[in-house]
Parts: structure tokens; C-alpha cells; sequence
């Protein structure tokens, strides 16, 4: 491993990991509100959740490039308020990452908490919890799993994530190489064996997240 | 019967052979299937036996590459178009580009390329900037995208001061403008090489489809879409 | 504390016939009984909060639980009952003292409730065990515990005994009276047991076919 | 829209489908396994279903590439014997298809697959039921949500699918042109007014895939 | 038919305390009783087939169940039992019918069994129903019903009447009484009631911290 590709590696590893753990709590709030309410406009909002999807990456990079741009909406308030550039660094590797993996979490998790009986939550409001501590101490609990599986699908397309993010981050080592956007580039120009070195290395990294969720869910799985 | 053909072109040929291939189509009654792609990947694609007659990369490297591996048809390869390259900057940009050294001083912070380890119009922006010793100075500014049209879109976006495309694409946006030619003088020879394959099982509908494209009517559609024809060799 | 309990006009449709409710209680322990399906659940989970009535005024001790017509309905966690269901509905995630634990409010007077509660329905052998391989008994118990350690205002029984050997039954029955005397918590106890129902309540209501009588218990 | 774009959306349509079609039987058997029995190897396995997630899109299309390529040990033997050729033709945008959707399928459908408590099998099959009666009466259907889950974001990754694709398959019109294809060489061109009027199809087609699956499933839920 | 059911040192570790059984079983009907958390559903489980004991041998009409020494257990599927889980356990995803009917075996001799089963437990007007809103006596008559209509070889019945009324339990017990009587149908019973004990039950055995006595009647 050269000191380029560890840095590659770290980066990729630290950016991913960042990526589902900003996704979170809106993911979670989404779930559940398509989980458990009945709202106008729902079915609109499930199809915009899904939008990364089904859109070709290079899509949905082109959107948030126009979004994020300095001449777009948001890139160019940012721009124009806090002197903030988000295309063309590792915060657009952040976005695209988390754009891309979103629907993956909220669809798993949106089924499990479809799955935790009502009745469940209703018992411990007779209890005396509120429907916050409700969530937090019977929903979210009974719907672990789907919540690991939401969050090892997240962690895995973040890693395996290239179309969006080298439209809007491009590719700068150090700042925004991925190791995706570096096995790309090994491809491309028919450097098979660095490439596959690198493939190596998002395979065990793939291995190691499903081996520490598998592990977090068998300490407490049900017989 | 003419056969179908299948030709892997790159995809900054796209409109000019679609039109060519209807005028194709119609003089000779045979079919073409177009596959369109970045000429590495492309050339990818013939190098794992993917089934193709007649391939049309965006630089010679790609082709030299398949011809050592023995898949090209030698005698039937030619060098016939050219483009330019161009540095873009945003439509409103007030920046003046005289030349590549305005691109190293410090007016110019970020410059798009199409990633210039493996696409063509990046690889033959470096050469150019490497043959007026500028490169060590412009490496680090560059932000690499994709393809063509990526480093548009960076352009675009105003995240990035300049960009180098070629000048085919410079005429897809409307929201950048070219800021400098590259005289053909200065920059490297931008070839498109063509040549049949040796996989290929229409060899003789292969060469006709090369000469097709050697005709004046064909010649008149690349040039309308802002390539340069090669005279003969 | 006295109880007072009144139900207005109060109607859910269940799948064969609607359950009507307008009546007032005022016995510290009112029993329920009727035949399977009647709609004593139904009732019961009416006052907790559970369901919503499709019309009617509910009113415990002058505070409004729900009225239909002024579209109120508090929500259960602020009605304070303590509900023993008839499935027990433990927290399955949970173990066994997370379980008990779960609504607990410690009840000012005496801090060691909880302890005794637990040392009477014997289950301190399990309070660590995970509630999904309890027995049925013992799941039976700790649906009780859970229910008196929210020191709830009412308690809502639902066949709470039905699943225990005789000793535990006579010893557990002498402390929910003892409940009733000394906390003046009180109760609506449902169940199919004559001798619970003469031993517990100071009323009777029958329950058939969505229809609620009040009886006397000599009956 | 013209000829060319409903022949892209026809075959976007059921080709997608049909990749989905063809995964499910052995993503059934793959979750199950994975959901139920431990076997050695197991983790290894699991890491390799979801390879397909992990790695650049272009990768997992080079190593189809490779593999079914004419040069290739599946695609030279299918070529040698049976005059079958993968590469460049619909076969390849269906395996890349259902190789890319694979994993989402599995993961979900593996969750719900654990989630259906072990008992409820047990008391079927004290009933008389065979292991084979008790997983399509039983366990399967109470999985249901989780496999609509999975089917659902199969199909939609599917429809997004694109690195993968145009390695194996090309981007050859009528044949192998994807929605996804297309809007991509639209974007390439330039062709922005085009590229838009694709995606808002590929949003139509995913909103009443999603809107197919709610129904579906609502028609059975418990409240 | 005759019933023995030979349980040859079988033992099954619990939380507390092991399993312990080692006995013979002939009469039709066995009833079992014992303290809440003894291991009488566990019991009645190793000879379902649902849980595996650490050790010993089963035997029922010379048709081994079970023989850990040679690593013998019969899948629950060929046992051919009938049993009525404590905890219902019906399935969520089925209508009533549905669940009834899954394990139907047409028992030669009457067409009309299923019927007379559906009417007598009183549960036609629900056959249609989803399961998981029928009240807690309509599930535990439709598990009943479930186990009696797959014609098993022997009924195992864990507190099967314990949340129905005293009419519909006067009416069910005699029913079990015949199926004893007509079809030679044994059982094992386990309940709390020494009411069901005596109407029932050939011989008894009772079941105290894993350990198993045989007890007569009169006590
Ligand atoms: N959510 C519901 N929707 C429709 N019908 C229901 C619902 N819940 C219960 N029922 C039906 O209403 C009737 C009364 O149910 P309930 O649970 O109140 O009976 P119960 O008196 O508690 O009976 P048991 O003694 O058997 O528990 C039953 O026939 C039941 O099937
Ligand atoms: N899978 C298990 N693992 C460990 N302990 C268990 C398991 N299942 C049950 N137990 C414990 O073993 C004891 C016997 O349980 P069992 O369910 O057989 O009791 P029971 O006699 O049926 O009681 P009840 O009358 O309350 O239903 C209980 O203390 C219970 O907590
Ligand atoms: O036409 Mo290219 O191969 O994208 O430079
Ligand atoms: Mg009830
Ligand atoms: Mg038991």
C-alpha cells in the first residue's frame, strides 16, 4: 500500500461512516413518519426519497451540482453568506453519499417500524410514556434490525457510491478520492492490478461493517 | 444484403454519427448499432471480446493500445478527424485568457479537466500545457472530472474558473464561453482514429463504412458539428 | 380516594354488535363479567385510552377522558390507569425488571413498594431473565407488577389471575383487597372466576352481547 | 415523446422486471439460508452478496465483463457451445440488472425473514406441515413486507442502474438502451431538454412501481 | 387405541432448575398440575417435538419420539400431535378459517367432524375474521379448534380453557370427555383448575421445580 492509497482508504472509511451517521436522524424522522402517518402528498414524498434510486447517478450528481453550485441556490447563498464552497471538496463527497445511501435506510427501516405492533406502543402509553419516549424506548427498539440492515445497505452504497460523486466532487487526491472514484480511474486507464488491490480493500471493508453489525445483532437476537 | 454494423464511437461523436448514420442507412440499406462510451471504456469493452466492427476513439492512444494487442485491423485505420481544444469560462466570467500562461497565475484558482490520467480531452490538455512548461505550475488547480461534459457542468456550476474541453463540446452550453483557442500550432494534434477490427465478421462492410465516412456528405455533417476534417494522409 | 366513573352514551362498533356503555361507577372495585366476546376487553380498553369510542363522554373523578362531541381524548399516558392485559403485552425487547420497571413512579409513601410488590408475585428469581422464555405464569405476574409500579390512579384487570396455580391466586387476591383498602386504588376487575368476583368486587356489571347490566353479586 | 423513447421505456420497463423476476427465486433461498441456518462460511458469503453494492458500478461491470465476454470462461464456453452470445445484447443488461439488485433484494427480505418469530414455524409444523409447506404458508408471507421492500428497491436500482450496465452491455439503441443509458448520453451531448424529459419518466415509472407495491401490501395490513 | 408414552430419563435444562422425567404414561387422559414456573409447559413441549431435551428417550406406542443417545428426533410434523399452546400462538396473517384449517386432516369415519368442532366451540360467525382483533376466549377456542381438526394421535392441552366463560367451558369439557370416550383420542392436560382435574382426567401428575410426581386423584 503506497501513502496514496492509504489515504484513499482512510478517507473513504471516515467519509462513508460520516455520511450514514448525518443521514440519521432525518432518515429515522422519514421512516417513521411514513411508517406511522397518513399525510397528503405521501405517496409524493416516498417517490422523492426514492429518487436517488432510480435515477441514473450521473443524474442526480448533474441536480446537486446545479444545486450546490456557487451559481445554484444553496451552493450560492452559502457562498454569498458564509464564504462556504461545498462542490469540489470532501463536504460534496459527504452529500453525495448521503444522498445516494438515504433511500436505502429510510425503505428498511420504514418496513420495520411497519412491523412493531401498535398495540406494543399503546401499552406503554397507559404506562405513562410520552409517544417521544415511546419511540425511543419500545419503536425504535423492536425495529433494530431493520434499522442495522438499513444502516449496513447506507454504509455499503456509500462506499460503492462513483456517478454521483465525481460529478459533484470531482476528483482530487487527498481531498475527494474515493476509493470507488480510484478503482475508476484504474480501470479506465487499464491499471488492473492497482485496481484490484483496491478492490481487495472495499471488499474486507464491506466484510468488516456486515461482521460488526451481524455481531451487534446477535448479542441481543431473540432465540 | 448489407450487414449490421456495430460501431463503438466515442460519445463526443454522438450527433454528428447519428445523422451520419441515417444518410448511411438510406444510401446502403445496411444498420448500424451505435455503441457510444468514453473511449477507454470502450476500448475496455473490445479488449474483453465484446462483439464490435469498427471503433472510433477520441485519441490514439486507445487505439495504439488495442493494435498491440493485434484486435485492430491495421490497413484499415486512419486518422481523418480533428478537433480543437479550448479553454471555457463562465458566460458572465470577466476573466481574460491570452493564453495558457494566464492559466498559472494566481487569477485562475481551479481549472476543470476531464481527467487528464484517463480521458482524452484531459490527456491532450496536459500535453499542451506541458509542452509550454506550465503543468508543474497548473497540476495542483486542476479538479479532474469524468468526462466532457463533467468539466462543463464544473464550469458551469462557477465553482471553477476555466475549464479545458474540446471545442465540439464548448458549443453544448450556454452558460459558459470560450475564452481561448488553442492554435493548432501550440497544442497537440487532436486525432480521432477509426480502423475495423479484427473480430469483426463484415470486414468488407466494415471497410465500406469507413469510406462512407470519407465522403464529402459525411465530411460536410462532422464539420457542421465543429470538427475539423484531416486532409487525406 | 372514591371512584367516579362515568360513561355517557358511550357506543364502539365491534364486528356483531356495538358496544353501549352509559352507566356510572362508584364502587372502589367494580367486576365485570359475560361470556367470551362479549366485549369486556373492549371496554375495558375503552378506558385506558386504547380505543376510541365512536361516541360518548367518558369522566373519571370530574376530569374528561374523552368526549366525542368536544372531540377530547386524553392521551393514555395521561390517564394514569394501570392495565393488566388479557394477551400481558410485555415489552419483548426488554428484560423482565426493564419490563416491571417500565412505568414506574415511585408512590411517595412507601419507597420499598416496588420491592414488595415484586417479593409477593415472586418474580425477583427473574428480574434479569429476558421475559420471551417466561412462563405463562410467570409472564402473568409481571403484567401485574408492571401495572402497580406506575402507581396508576385506576386499575384496569383483565383476567388477571387466570393463568395461576391456586396458592399464588390466594395469595395475590388478599393483596389487591389490600390495595383497595389501604391505597384506595381502585379497580375494575374482568373474569370468568366466581370466587375472584365474590372475594374483590362490591359490584358486578354482566356483560352480553355489547350490553352492560349491573347486577348484584348475590346473583 | 417519439418512437425511440417508448421503445427505451418498454424496454427499461420489462427488462427490469424481468431481472427482478429472476433474482427473486434465489434471493429467497439465499436470505432464508442466511436468515436461519448457520453454516460455515456464512459471513463469507453474505460479503459477497453484497460485493455488487460495495464496489464501483464500473468494477462489478469489468468483472461481468470479464467473465462473459467472448474471451471470457462463462461468456466463451456460451459462445463455443451454443453460439450464444451475452455481451452487447438485452441478456447483459439483464444479468448487470438482477447481479446490481441483488443484495438490496437479499438484505431485506433477510431481516423479515428473522424478524418471523421461530415459534409461529414451530406450531405450524406440529400441525403436520412439512418445512417446505411451513416457509410458503408461514414464514414467507409474514416476511412479506420485507420482501416487498426488497422487491421495490431492486426494481428501482434497476431502473437507476448504470456503470455496470454500459460495461456489459453497451449502449446500443433498441437493444441495450436503458432508460438510464439514455438519459445518460443525453447529458453527455448536451442534450439537457431531452435528458429532463427521461428522468420525470423514470420518476412516473418509480412512483407507480412504489405506489403498486403500497397497495399491494395495504390491502393486507394489520391495523 | 391405548396410550403409553414412555419418557425415559429425559431432562431439559431451564433457568432455575432441570427437567426431570422418567415414567410411563397409560391412562387416556393425564392431567398435570403444578405451581406457576414448574415446567409443565416445557414437558408438554419436549413431546410436541418444539424443544429438545439434553438427554433421554421418548416413546409413544413403541414409535420413538426421541433418543438423544442415538441422536434421534422426530420432526414435529410426524408426531401427529394436537397441541393447544398456552400462548395461542395463532397465526396473525391468516383469517380464522385459515387457521382452523391448517393442519385439516379429513378424520375418516365423519365428513362432517370439522363442522360439528366449529359449531360446538361456537366460532362459525368469526370463521371469516382476521385473527388479531378476535377477543381472548374467540382465539383460545380457534387454537382448540385448530389442534382437533388436524385428527392428531394424541392431544396436548396447555390451560386450553382458561379465558372462556363458565357456559362455553360446561359445554367444551364433556365434548373432550367424548372425543376420550368415542375416538380414543388420549391427552395430556395441564391445568390450574382441580374442577377439570376431576371431570376429566384418568391420572394425574404433578410438576414442582422440574420434578414429576405421579398423584392420585383424591388429593
Ligand atoms: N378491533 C375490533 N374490531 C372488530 N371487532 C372486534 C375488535 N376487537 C374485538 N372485536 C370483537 O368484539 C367482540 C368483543 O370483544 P372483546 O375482546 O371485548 O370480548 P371479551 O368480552 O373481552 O371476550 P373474552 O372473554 O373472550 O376475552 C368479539 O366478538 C370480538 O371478536
Ligand atoms: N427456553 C427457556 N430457557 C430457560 N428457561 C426457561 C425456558 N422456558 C421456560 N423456562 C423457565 O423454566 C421454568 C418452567 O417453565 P414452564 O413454561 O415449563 O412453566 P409452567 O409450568 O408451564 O408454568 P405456568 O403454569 O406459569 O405456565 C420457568 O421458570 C421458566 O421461566
Ligand atoms: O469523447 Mo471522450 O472519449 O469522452 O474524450
Ligand atoms: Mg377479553
Ligand atoms: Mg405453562
Amino acid at each position: 500500500m503506497t501513502a496514496e492509497e492509504w489515504q484513499t482508504i482512510w478517507l473513504t472509511t471516515w467519509v462513508s461512516a460520516l455520511s450514514v451517521l448525518l443521514i440519521l436522524p432525518p432518515g429515522v424522522a422519514v421512516a417513521w413518519l411514513l411508517a406511522r402517518k397518513e399525510w397528503p402528498g405521501k405517496s409524493l414524498v416516498e417517490t422523492f426519497v426514492a429518487l436517488p434510486l432510480v435515477l441514473p447517478p450521473v443524474a442526480t450528481g448533474l441536480i446537486l451540482l446545479k444545486l450546490l453550485g456557487r451559481r445554484g441556490p444553496i451552493g450560492g447563498w452559502l457562498h454569498e453568506s458564509f464564504h462556504v464552497d461545498i462542490v469540489f471538496t470532501w463536504k460534496a463527497v459527504l452529500i453525495a453519499l448521503g444522498v445516494m445511501s438515504f433511500p436505502l435506510l429510510v425503505r428498511s427501516l420504514r418496513t420495520a417500524i411497519e412491523e412493531v405492533p401498535v398495540r406494543l406502543e399503546g401499552i406503554a402509553r397507559t404506562l405513562g410514556a410520552s409517544p417521544w419516549r415511546v419511540f425511543w424506548t419500545i419503536t425504535l427498539p423492536l425495529a433494530r434490525r431493520g434499522l442495522a440492515a438499513g444502516v449496513v445497505l447506507a454504509f455499503a452504497r456509500a462506499l460503492g457510491e462513483f456517478g454521483a460523486t465525481i460529478m459533484v466532487a470531482g476528483f482530487i487526491q487527498g481531498e475527494t478520492s474515493t476509493i470507488s472514484l480510484v478503482i475508476y480511474q484504474h480501470v479506465q486507464t487499464g491499471h488492473d492490478h492497482e485496481a484490484m488491490k483496491l478492490l481487495v480493500v472495499a471488499v474486507i471493508m464491506a466484510f468488516i461493517a456486515l461482521w460488526i453489525s451481524e455481531t451487534l445483532s446477535r448479542r441481543r437476537r431473540a432465540p | 444484403q448489407t450487414p449490421t454494423l456495430r460501431v463503438s464511437a466515442a460519445a463526443s461523436l454522438a450527433d454528428a454519427l447519428k445523422k451520419i448514420h441515417g444518410l448511411y442507412e438510406k444510401k446502403t440499406g445496411g444498420k448500424i448499432e451505435l455503441n457510444l462510451g468514453a473511449s477507454s471504456q470502450l476500448a475496455r469493452q473490445i479488449e474483453e471480446g465484446a462483439p464490435s466492427d469498427v471503433f472510433i476513439s477520441a485519441d490514439l492512444a486507445k487505439m495504439e493500445g488495442l493494435e498491440k494487442k493485434g484486435l485492430v485491423n491495421a490497413a484499415t485505420k486512419e486518422n481523418q478527424l480533428s478537433n480543437a481544444l479550448v479553454v471555457v469560462v463562465p458566460s458572465d466570467s470577466k476573466l481574460q485568457i491570452a493564453g495558457g500562461k494566464t492559466l498559472a497565475e494566481s487569477s485562475v484558482a481551479k481549472i476543470a479537466f476531464a481527467d487528464p490520467k484517463a480521458v482524452p480531452a484531459g490527456i491532450y490538455g496536459k500535453e499542451w500545457l506541458t509542452k509550454l512548461s506550465l503543468w508543474d505550475k497548473i497540476e495542483s488547480k486542476v479538479i479532474a472530472t469524468e468526462n466532457v461534459r463533467a468539466c462543463l457542468a464544473a464550469v458551469e456550476s462557477g465553482n471553477v474558473d476555466a475549464g479545458i474541453v474540446y471545442k465540439t463540446d464548448a458549443a453544448i452550453s450556454k452558460k459558459v464561453k470560450i475564452a481561448f483557442e488553442v492554435p493548432a500550432s501550440e497544442g497537440p494534434v487532436i486525432t480521432y482514429p477509426m480502423a475495423a477490427l479484427k473480430s469483426s465478421t463484415h470486414a468488407d462492410a466494415a471497410k465500406a463504412y469507413l469510406d462512407f465516412l470519407d465522403t464529402p456528405e459525411a465530411k460536410a455533417v462532422f464539420e457542421k458539428f465543429g470538427f475539423v476534417v484531416l486532409p487525406e494522409a | 380516594m372514591t371512584l367516579k366513573l362515568q360513561l355517557e352514551n358511550v357506543s364502539l362498533p365491534l364486528s356483531e354488535f356495538s358496544l353501549k356503555a352509559d352507566l356510572t361507577l362508584t364502587a372502589p372495585v367494580t367486576g365485570i363479567r359475560g361470556p367470551s366476546g362479549a366485549g369486556k376487553t373492549s371496554l375495558i380498553e375503552i378506558i385506558a385510552g386504547l380505543r376510541r369510542p365512536a361516541s360518548g363522554r367518558i369522566v373519571l373523578n370530574d376530569h374528561v377522558l374523552c368526549d366525542t362531541a368536544a372531540r377530547v381524548n386524553l392521551a393514555p399516558e395521561l390517564r394514569r390507569v394501570g392495565y393488566v392485559p388479557q394477551d400481558l403485552a410485555l415489552f419483548p425487547h426488554l428484560s423482565t425488571r426493564a419490563n416491571l420497571y417500565y412505568g414506574h413512579r415511585p408512590n411517595g409513601s412507601a419507597t420499598s413498594h416496588a420491592d414488595h410488590v415484586i417479593d409477593l408475585l415472586e418474580i425477583r428469581p427473574l428480574l434479569t431473565r429476558r421475559v420471551h422464555n417466561l412462563s405463562g405464569g410467570e409472564k402473568q405476574r409481571v403484567a401485574l407488577g408492571r401495572a402497580l409500579l406506575a402507581s396508576p390512579q385506576i386499575l384496569l384487570l383483565d383476567e388477571p389471575l387466570s393463568s395461576l396455580d391456586v396458592r399464588l391466586k390466594e395469595k395475590i387476591l388478599p393483596y389487591l383487597l389490600s390495595i383497595r383498602e389501604d391505597l384506595h386504588l381502585p379497580m375494575i376487575y374482568v373474569t370468568h372466576s366466581q370466587k375472584e368476583l365474590q372475594t374483590i368486587c362490591d359490584e358486578v356489571l354482566t356483560v352480553e352481547e355489547g350490553r352492560i347490566t349491573q347486577a348484584t353479586l348475590s346473583e
